[in-house]
């Protein structure tokens, strides 16, 4: 049997700020992961105040009493944990909504470091081992990274990773589609000036895909780094004029551009898409992965409809590619 | 003892014309069936009208039942048929029309030929109770000798002929089962026991089972959070869905509804009950649900809250 | 009032997904004969980066036959040590930021600017008379700010948040200057808490600069409004609060409204919100047109006719 | 709406499967949001019967009403004050005719297809509706080829039909949508030759003419007076060439796409890509003076009220018409 086990991210009912607020709403899913095969789930980072109770540990204290009261919840509906916490530094805890830190600015590094930790603590608390990062951000803001922006983000990575694993947490960072590693060889270079030993990769299949990367390529070039994998299908690819269109998160990830893509993340399924999944999980698979495998739809217009195909996928097809 | 579940077929999802149920193409019901597998499913039951647009889609029925089984399904266990409304064709409690549902029924029973064993030809026995009345003994002898001629029609064919009271149909009070269970034939006519529309009766599920389980060939767990206590039962044309003060009657199991479902589940498995466990939800949708959510809560409550009544009651065999 | 949820390929989104999307709604809202809208003010930056500026956004809504956008809803979090209108020390960050939101939306002409004038989650005893006063005290500043830019500010009172029952409506009101503070009454809002929307606008009818018109079906019988995180989505037996005009079982009596508001010679707008109308199975779309129905079918006949 | 045009709004756009669209509140809505829309008539269309058809078959409509009257007045709590015409295809095997399965192009079942006209053509002119629309002939896919004499046995048919409308005052028109056998500009035509004018017009649908590979507005230009009735609606794609003779086209072709991907064909007036040109169509019904209904249809569109809503602002901005 391997090792890699997995979990199903949340983010999907989180459609609005109001939406997947009461605790009944969240059971439902968590029960909903339960018995579609997954034992875990991921969380994301919000900062909405109330309206988002899952989005931070101080929400989720709010909520529930304490971090270890939500871990009971979780287990009360047949689920281990969760797996990771996925954390972008643009966004800000200090108020809600706040704006939070660029990774570039290098006064950003203590206080990016000890959100993390934040997050980390959460993560361990409740049986999850990885805290995913937004390492940077877009290639629109960017441009390609010169040497010296490099040697920040590395730095600045370096450090947390340090501090998350003193915590027994490992940190992914995480590519999308727009972000500013795609362009150039930025990726290879910043995982190249960081610390194997405590800064991975996650590797989301659809974000490469929709980047015009090859998953599984990148996948065989950073096994080693590879500490975290997002499971999600994509059917348009936006090239790097597109990624260059001034306010891309707008305009492009959420409007869909001017080719109107209504919705860009699918379920990993059979059915057709960019990536190819078996390929992909064979590929986990020659390399021993051991480590989560998250499933995302990301997008949906039926949440629990995309996790059950997942699930289906995922015992049917995936898994026993796994186990071999 | 190891249960088997299977699920009955009102699903409905979202397509770019609206809310359709999953025949809408075949890609939808592709994703359907592998949305059932990933719960566990092993039976699938259906309505005898689907069986056309199944034989479309996979270009036989059978090639249907092949596609559930690469998808760790056992088989197809279960066909529905009905005569909801009565009209001059066909009414379960007018002789005449009698013969006109035979024929149906041997049309239905060609429509699964091929298959790798239906167990359940499951009818409503009467139409609604407003077109029925006055309901009398005879009206429910006429439906009696109805549903002793199709059963043993079916039974040629390996299926054995089971009958779903509707709360709102002719046959709902406990007398009234009696008295059409005492005209049929055991081995003709069988009982298939749906707890809430028999809650809504007024007539406890659990009762009913203890009370007829020799004859009882399958169950439909799901949930009511109502008794009909004023009469909707008689709404015209439609209670289901038309009743003056309850715009849903069902609901998936645990969600605080009348049904005690371990304790139903305790009595099936004391009985040494070896059939077939069904889920069915039925308007899921009413009041922002969806179907996907309910069943998997309803798949997630028989393995985390059924499963634990099933070994309390296995250990005190 | 810019509440609004539809369905897409990637789930439901709000209409400010896109300029389609955007399009979409306003052609329905003007559809069933609504004359303009009013938004958030949190929208702002949203609309620096779709539009370019408030005006071209407004234009933008012109275009699909509407006259303009009316009011602003200014939503923040209030935080005691922050931004808090009982707390007098956070008066200053207040004012200062009305300041900037007033530059902000000054590129088209508002008539409110609408805001809550309480924090949330009060104990039992509710805000004292201090606090009371402080607020008053704030909104008035705040009040003479925003007529600089010929826009009322006006208070809008959640049935949740700490003026919510009438004796703190009136006691707020009686300190806070009437030349500079305003009332918006939310017809459902003051329903829940157990206030009579009717005799709370006649009773400050004066300064009443606009309308929410919204039904309910619940009144807070649970002490919902303490809930964590938000009563409007946590309440124990109410899941959905608010429903739209002429629903059965509404417990708003709009045409006694209607003729108060006749009665009280008001001419200024009267604003349609739904709030959450896609909870239980409902539809923002159909939610629209069935409040607009119920506006000329039944409203627009009593505002029409002679003074009773 | 006031105009010169009289419009109407098909009802069926809410009743999307057979058992949606039953409760009396339920429709009000519907007939409500007409209402406010500016509409004043709608049309009904028949169903597979039953206890569900509550605004589909005549003598369900009259177990729930009454009578005609009964109908109208349920119409005019809503504030709709009549109906405009009726929708019936008597291939649609209904439970009130015992699932009876009738041909039109089967002389045999000529006399059955009448009697069963009766009790539409009866409430229809009791409710004072003005046309029945009905479907000519069941889809082209499910019958041989149309051979020399279909069009002279059809065309009987309706001027059957019409002469026991036309008894009670009310139009019979015949409908052509983009699966029926008289698929042509030249088959239709033949159809309509075979037909006495004085008894039996032609219901013009704008969209499943556009989709046949017909023009609506020349067609309208050449034949407009044959024309009966309009049904107005906008639609994306055309036939690539026989689509319509693919088996199960109902599904296959109208949900799914003939191997396109095409699951959606039916648009608002004016939607993006659309192919029909609404406001030529409409100017020329106006300059040959058209006298009768033109029904803006949203079935198969998705979310009824939107779509609804988008209609009627196409009519009050684009075509100026004003509201009631």
């Amino acid at each position: 049997m391997s090792a890699a086990r997995w979990s199903y991210a949340l983010n999907q009912w989180d459609t609005n700020i109001d939406t997947f607020v009461r605790k009944r709403e969240h059971e439902r899913a968590l029960k909903t992961v339960s018995i579609s095969g997954f034992s875990a789930v991921e969380l994301t980072a919000a900062s909405f105040g109330a309206w988002e109770p899952l989005g931070n540990p101080r929400q989720i204290r709010d909520l529930y009493g304490s971090v270890a009261a939500f871990g009971e919840v979780l287990r009360g509906c047949a689920l281990d944990g969760i797996s990771s916490y996925v954390y972008d530094p643009f966004i800000g805890f200090d108020v809600e909504m706040g704006r939070g830190h660029d990774p570039l600015d290098p006064s950003s590094a203590g206080p990016i470091a000890e959100t993390s930790e934040w997050f980390a603590g959460t993560v361990r608390e409740l049986g999850g081992s990885v805290l995913v990062v937004r390492p940077v951000g877009s290639a629109w803001q960017t441009g390609p990274l010169d040497d010296s922006q490099i040697e920040v983000l590395a730095n600045l990575w370096d450090a947390v990773g340090r501090r998350t694993a003193a915590l027994g947490v490992e940190l992914a960072l995480h590519v999308d589609f727009l972000s500013a590693l795609r362009l150039g060889d930025g990726l290879d270079r910043l995982l190249a000036a960081t610390d194997a030993d405590v800064v991975g990769l996650a590797l989301d299949t659809a974000e490469l895909a929709v980047a015009g990367m090859d998953p599984v390529a990148v996948y065989r070039r950073h096994a080693s780094r590879v500490r975290h994998v997002q499971l999600k299908d994509a059917r348009e690819v936006v090239d790097e004029a597109e990624a260059m269109t001034p306010h891309a998160e707008q305009f492009v990830r959420t409007e869909g551009g001017r080719r109107g893509i209504e919705r860009w993340f699918f379920e990993p399924t059979d059915e057709g898409g960019l990536v190819d999944f078996e390929a992909f999980v064979s590929a986990l698979h020659e390399h021993g992965y051991a480590g989560w495998i998250v499933v995302e739809s990301d997008q949906s217009p039926h949440p629990a409809e995309s996790t059950m195909v997942s699930g289906w996928y995922v015992q049917k097809r995936l898994a026993p590619l796994l186990a071999r | 003892m190891a249960t088997k579940w299977s699920y009955m077929d009102h699903w409905v999802t979202e397509t770019p014309q609206g809310p359709l149920p999953p025949s809408f193409n075949r890609t939808y019901m592709d994703r359907y069936v592998k949305q059932l597998s990933a719960l566990g499913f092993q039976g699938f039951d259906t309505f005898f009208f689907y069986l056309p647009m199944l034989q479309g889609m996979y270009g036989s029925v059978p090639a249907f039942e092949h596609f559930l089984q690469d998808n760790g399904f056992e088989k197809i266990t279960g066909i529905f048929s009905a005569y909801p409304y009565a009209t001059k064709h066909t009414a379960p409690h007018v002789r005449e029309t009698h013969d006109r549902i035979v024929a149906d029924c041997e049309y239905t029973l060609r429509g699964i030929e091929g298959l790798a064993g239906v167990e359940n030809f499951i009818v409503m026995p009467s139409s609604t109770d407003w077109q029925t009345e006055p309901v009398t003994d005879d009206k429910i002898k006429i439906m009696a000798d109805l549903w002793n001629r199709v059963g043993r029609i079916t039974l040629e064919h390996g299926l054995k002929t089971t009958c779903h009271f509707e709360f709102w149909g002719a046959i709902r009070t406990r007398p009234q089962l009696e008295l059409f269970f005492e005209h049929t034939d055991p081995e003709y006519v069988y009982f298939f026991c749906d707890t809430a529309q028999h809650t809504i009766a007024g007539v406890d599920p659990v009762q009913m089972f203890r009370d007829y389980k020799d004859r009882c060939t399958g169950f439909h767990f799901k949930d009511t959070k109502n008794v009909d206590t004023t009469g909707m039962y008689r709404t015209a044309p439609d209670p289901e869905l038309m009743a003056p003060d309850v715009e849903r009657w069902f609901y998936p199991m645990g969600e605080g509804g009348l049904v005690d479902f371990p304790s139903l589940m305790k009595e099936i498995v004391a009985s040494g009950y070896d059939g077939w466990l069904t889920v069915e939800h039925d308007k899921a949708e009413l009041g922002g649900g969806t179907y996907a959510e309910a069943t998997c809560l309803a798949k997630w409550y028989i393995d985390n809250v059924l499963a634990e009544a099933q070994r309390e009651a296995e250990a005190a065999l | 009032m810019d509440h609004w949820r539809s369905n897409s390929p990637s789930g439901p989104i709000d209409q400010w997904r896109s300029r389609r999307t955007m399009t979409r709604f306003l052609r329905q809202v003007a559809a069933v004969g609504f004359d303009a809208i009013d938004t958030f003010d949190f929208r702002y930056w949203q609309i620096l980066e779709q539009y370019g500026s408030v005006a071209n956004y407004q234009e933008f809504v012109q275009e699909q036959g509407l006259e303009r956008i009316v009011n602003t809803f200014h939503g923040v979090y209030y935080e005691p040590d922050r931004y808090a209108p009982e707390v007098p020390e956070t008066h200053a960050t207040i004012v200062e930021d009305f300041k900037v939101t007033m530059d902000r939306w000054s590129g088209i002409q508002l008539d409110n600017v609408i805001v809550m004038p309480g924090s949330r989650f009060y104990d039992d005893h509710g805000p004292t008379d201090d606090q009371l006063k402080h607020a008053a005290d704030v909104w008035a500043k705040v009040g003479e700010v925003t007529q600089q830019y010929g826009v009322n500010l006006t208070c809008h009172h959640e049935h949740y948040a700490g003026i919510r029952n009438r004796r703190q409506i009136d006691t707020f009101y009686a300190y806070a200057d009437p030349r500079y503070v305003k009332f918006f009454v939310d017809t459902a809002q003051h329903c829940i808490a157990d206030v009579d929307p009717v005799d709370v606008y006649e009773a400050h009818h004066e300064r009443v600069t606009g309308f929410h018109f919204k039904d309910t079906r619940n009144k807070d019988v649970n002490e919902d409004y303490k809930l964590f995180p938000d009563a409007e989505v946590s309440a124990v037996t109410t899941e959905k609060w608010f429903y739209e005009m002429g629903t059965a079982e509404g417990l708003v009596d709009f045409e006694r409204m209607m003729r108060s508001v006749r009665d009280h010679g008001y001419e200024g707008w009267i604003s349609v919100e739904h709030d959450k109308a896609d909870k239980l199975g409902g539809d923002y779309a159909e939610s629209t047109a069935i409040s607009r129905w119920y506006a000329k079918n039944v409203l627009d006949g009593i505002y029409a006719g002679a003074g009773a | 709406m006031k105009d010169t045009l009289r419009w109407s709004y098909a009802i069926n756009a809410w009743n999307l499967r057979m058992d949606v669209f039953v409760r009396h509140e339920e429709q009000q809505r519907a007939l409500k949001t007409l209402s406010v829309l500016g509409f004043d008539h709608v049309e009904l269309a028949s169903g597979m019967g039953g206890r569900w058809e509550n605004l589909g078959t005549p003598e369900i409509i009259l177990i729930n009403h009454g009578s005609a009257e009964g109908l109208l007045a349920f119409l005019r709590r809503a504030g709709i004050s009549g109906v405009s015409s009726w929708c019936w295809d008597p291939g649609q095997p209904a439970e009130e005719t015992g699932y009876a399965f009738l041909m039109t192009r089967n002389p045999a079942d000529h006399d059955a297809i009448v009697e069963a006209a009766k009790p539409f053509v009866d409430l229809l002119a009791a409710a004072g509706g003005d046309q029945l629309v009905v479907r000519p002939a069941g889809s082209a896919w499910m019958a041989p080829p149309l051979g020399d004499g279909d069009a002279g046995i059809v065309g009987s048919l309706w001027n059957r039909v019409g002469e026991v409308a036309a008894a009670a005052g009310v139009g019979v028109s015949l409908h052509y949508d983009c699966l029926q056998p008289f698929h042509t500009e030249e088959q239709l035509v033949s159809l309509l030759d075979a037909t006495d004018p004085a008894l039996v017009g032609l219901a013009l649908d704008t969209a499943e003419l556009t989709i046949g590979g017909i023009d609506p507005v020349a067609f309208y230009d050449a034949h407009h007076g044959r024309v009966a009735h309009v049904q107005l609606k906008d639609t994306r794609f055309q036939d690539a060439g026989q689509e319509y003779l693919t088996p199960g086209a109902e599904a296959t072709m109208l949900k799914g796409g003939a191997g396109r991907r095409i699951e959606r064909w039916f648009y608002e007036l004016g939607t993006e890509g659309g192919l029909v040109d609404v406001e030529a169509f409409v100017a020329s019904l106006r300059a040959h003076g058209y006298g009768g209904w033109v029904v803006v249809e949203g079935d198969k569109g998705g979310n009824a009220t939107e779509v609804a809503m988008l209609n009627s602002w196409f009519l009050q901005r684009r075509l100026g018409v004003e509201k009631v």
